[in-house]
C-alpha cells in the first residue's frame, strides 16, 4: 500500500472519528495490510508536515490524534456561531439618544427624564459596542460618571458632528410629516418603505428649506 | 341457460388466459406465453406452505406479493393470468388465516378484488364509449405498474451514498466555539422616535429644560472633557479657537459655565490678571470605576 | 486576502461547522474582507480541485456544502467502528420514496399506492430523523396531513435537490424494468431446495382438484 493512501485513509478516519484517535486504533484499519505501529507514525507524521500549509492541524493529546482548526483562523471560524442580532430595547434607545442629547450626562440624569431606572445591562452594552464613554466623572457624593457619545457612534449614523443630530425642531415636524405613528403597523411599514425609496435625508432638506 | 353461459365463460378464459389450461398432454405446450411455448410450468409457481411465513415477512403487502406472483412466471404484467394468479392469492389467504397475521385484512382485500376480476372476466366484457373493450384487470394492472415503480425507486435510493454507510461526514475540533454576538443595526428613526417618546413622557419641567439645550454646547462640553481627559491642567485660551469665530467663542463659553456648574472642573489662577487654568476635579474615579 | 488564505478559512469551518455551510453563511465569515459570493465559489472550486488526491472531498448538498470522506475509502473509514450500519426496512425505504416523489403527499395517498397501511412508527421515525415535515393539511374531511421532504434528507443521501433523484420509470416501460426480485439470495435458494423437494406439478394438482 502506497503512503499517499494511507496517509489519506488516516486523515479521513481522523475526520470522521469526531474524537481523538489513537495509534492502535489506527492501526486497525489497517489489518488486511498488516501495518506496524511503526508505518502509522511514519504517516502521521508525514501527514502533520503536508498541514503546514493548511486550515487544520494535527495534534497529539492523551487519547490520540486529533485534527483541528488552526488557532490563528479563530477570528473567522467563531464567526460560524454568530447569533442573530436582536433588536435593541425601547429603553436602550431611549438611553442612547439621551446621551447623545444630553451629553455629558450622568445615569441619575437619564433616569430622572425617563422615569425609571437605567440598568447596568443597558450602559455595559453601549460601553462594550463603544457607542458611549465615560467622558468625566462629577465631583458631587457618589462621584458619578458622566457619559457621551464616541466618535464610533457618529460614524455609525453617519454624522460628522453631534450638530447633525436632527434639531427638536426638526424632530417636531417628522411628528406631523408621519403621523402614521399610532397607525396601524401595516400602515406604517409601507410609509417606512416610502420614506426609505425618498431618502431620509432629502426629507430633513425639505423640511428645512421650508423653515 | 346457465350451463350455456358457463361454457362461454370458459372459453373466454381460454382465449385471454392461455395459460390457464394445465390439462394438457405434456408432450404439447401447455401455455404460450408472448409467443413462446411452455412445455414445462415454471417450477416456482407455487410456495409451499411451510415458505409461506418467511416469505411474508419479505413481501410489502398485496401488490408486493401480486407482483412477485407474477414475476415467478416470467409474464409481462400487462397480461395477467388473473385465474392462475387468483387460485394461488387465495390459497395463501387462506393459509394466513390459518396463521392469523396481522396483515390478513390488507391480503384480504386484494383476494376480493381479485376474485371479482376473476368473475368479470368470465362475463362478456363491457364496451366503453370509445368502442374498446374493458379489461377488468385495467385498474389492478395500473396499480401493480405504479407500486412497482415506487418499489424500484426505493430500491434505487437504497444504493446511493449513505451517510454512515458509504461515507462519513469531516469535522475537526474548534478550540472554542465562543459565541460572537453581532449588535443589532440601529436606525435614526429609531433613535428619533425614542427621543420623542422620552420627551412625551417626561414632565413639562424637565422635557422644556431639554427643549431650550442647545446641541453645539453639549457637543463643546464632551469636547472640554475631552481634552482634560488627556490633560488635567490646561490653560483657559488655548480652550478658545478664534477660527469658530464669534459664536465659536460664545459656545465655548457657556460649555464652560456648565461644566463648572457640575463641578467637573475648577479655575485657578496663580495672580491677579496672571494666566487663567482650567484644573480638572476628577483624577481618582476614572481609574475605579472606568469599566 | 490571499486566495490560499481564503480556502484555509473555508477548508476550517467548513471541517468546524459539522453541518454543511452556505455560501452565503461562508461570506459571513469574510464580512471584514468584503469577499463576493463569487470570490467564495472560485475557493471552493479550487479546494475541491486540491482535494483530489486527498482522503476527503467536497460536496454540494441541499443545505450547502460540506467535506466527507471519499466512498472509495469506506472499507478502512467503517473499521473505526464496531457498529454496523443501519439498515433501512423496504417499508421505510418505500414510504420515504414516495414522499419524496409524490409530495405533498398525505398517508392515505402513500396507502393507496402501496396497498398496505403506513405504520405510525415510520412516520415518527421519519419525522424524528427531520427528513420529512409537514407542509399543510388537505382541505377534505379529516384535515390529513401533507408530507414533504426536508433539506436534511437530500443532505444525506448526499442530493443536492429533489431534481436529482433517480427518475422514477415510466408507467409504460415497467415491463421491461422489471428488476429480479430482490428475496435475500439465501432465503430465495432454500425457497427453491423446498420448492423442488415438495414437487410443484402435485401440490398445483391439489389446488386444481380443490376448485
Amino acid at each position: 500500500m502506497e503512503i499517499k493512501q494511507i496517509k489519506n485513509i488516516i486523515e479521513a478516519a481522523l475526520l470522521a472519528a469526531g474524537e481523538p484517535v489513537s495509534i492502535k486504533r489506527l492501526q486497525k484499519l489497517f489489518s488486511e495490510q498488516e501495518l506496524t505501529h511503526n508505518d502509522i507514525a511514519k504517516a502521521i507524521e508525514q501527514l502533520n508536515q503536508d498541514f503546514t500549509d493548511r486550515g487544520i492541524e494535527l495534534i497529539e493529546v492523551a487519547s490520540g490524534f486529533r485534527l483541528q482548526t488552526k488557532t490563528q483562523l479563530q477570528p473567522w471560524i467563531s464567526k460560524l456561531w454568530e447569533e442573530k442580532p436582536k433588536k435593541y430595547s425601547r429603553a436602550m434607545l431611549e438611553t442612547i439618544v439621551l446621551i447623545a442629547y444630553r451629553q455629558p450626562v450622568t445615569r441619575g440624569e437619564i433616569e430622572d427624564v425617563r422615569g425609571v431606572a437605567v440598568s447596568s445591562y443597558i450602559i455595559r452594552t453601549l460601553m462594550e459596542r463603544e457607542w458611549i464613554r465615560i467622558l468625566g466623572y462629577r465631583d458631587v457624593p457618589g462621584k458619578p460618571a458622566m457619559f457621551g457619545t464616541t466618535p464610533e457612534f457618529l460614524d455609525y449614523f453617519n454624522l460628522k458632528s453631534l450638530q447633525d443630530l436632527p434639531t427638536l425642531a426638526e424632530i417636531k415636524d417628522i411628528e406631523t410629516l408621519i403621523p402614521e405613528l399610532d397607525l396601524e403597523p401595516k400602515l406604517k411599514n409601507e410609509l417606512e418603505q416610502e420614506i426609505k425609496k425618498e431618502g431620509f435625508l432629502d426629507q430633513f432638506q425639505i423640511i428645512d428649506d421650508e423653515e | 341457460m346457465v350451463q350455456k353461459l358457463f361454457e362461454k365463460a370458459k372459453e373466454s378464459l381460454i382465449l385471454s388466459d392461455s395459460k390457464q389450461n394445465i390439462e394438457v398432454q405434456s408432450e404439447l405446450p401447455f401455455a404460450i406465453v408472448e409467443g413462446k411455448p411452455y412445455t414445462q410450468m415454471p417450477t416456482d409457481l407455487y410456495i409451499p406452505p411451510e415458505a409461506l411465513e418467511v416469505i411474508l415477512e419479505a413481501f410489502e403487502g398485496p401488490l408486493d406479493l401480486l407482483l412477485y406472483l407474477i414475476r415467478r412466471q416470467n409474464l409481462n404484467i400487462l397480461d395477467i393470468p388473473i385465474n392462475e394468479i387468483t387460485n394461488q392469492y387465495i390459497e395463501y389467504i387462506n393459509i394466513l388465516g390459518e396463521m392469523n397475521f396481522e396483515l390478513a385484512a390488507e391480503y384480504l382485500v386484494m383476494a376480493a378484488m381479485l376474485a371479482e376480476i376473476k368473475s368479470r372476466m368470465l362475463l362478456p366484457k363491457p364496451i366503453d364509449e370509445e368502442g374498446v373493450e374493458e379489461d377488468p384487470r385495467a385498474e389492478l394492472i395500473r396499480r401493480l405498474q405504479e407500486y412497482e415503480r415506487f418499489k424500484s425507486a426505493a430500491e434505487d435510493i437504497d444504493t446511493l451514498p449513505r451517510e454512515g454507510r458509504d461515507y462519513f461526514l469531516a469535522s475537526a475540533h474548534v478550540i472554542s466555539k465562543q459565541y460572537f454576538v453581532q449588535p443589532p443595526e440601529v436606525d435614526m428613526r429609531e433613535l428619533i422616535m425614542a427621543f420623542k417618546d422620552v420627551l412625551a413622557r417626561a414632565d413639562l419641567k424637565i422635557s422644556h429644560e431639554i427643549e431650550r439645550e442647545v446641541l453645539s454646547v453639549r457637543d463643546k462640553m464632551t469636547h472640554l472633557l475631552d481634552i482634560l481627559r488627556v490633560k488635567k491642567y490646561v490653560s483657559f485660551n488655548a480652550l478658545f479657537d478664534p477660527e469658530e469665530g464669534k459664536q465659536g467663542v460664545v459656545v465655548t463659553f457657556l460649555a464652560v459655565l456648565e461644566l463648572m456648574k457640575s463641578q467637573v472642573f475648577d479655575l485657578v489662577q496663580n495672580e491677579s490678571y496672571g494666566q487663567i487654568y482650567i484644573k480638572s476635579l476628577q483624577d481618582e474615579g476614572e481609574e475605579n470605576n472606568g469599566n
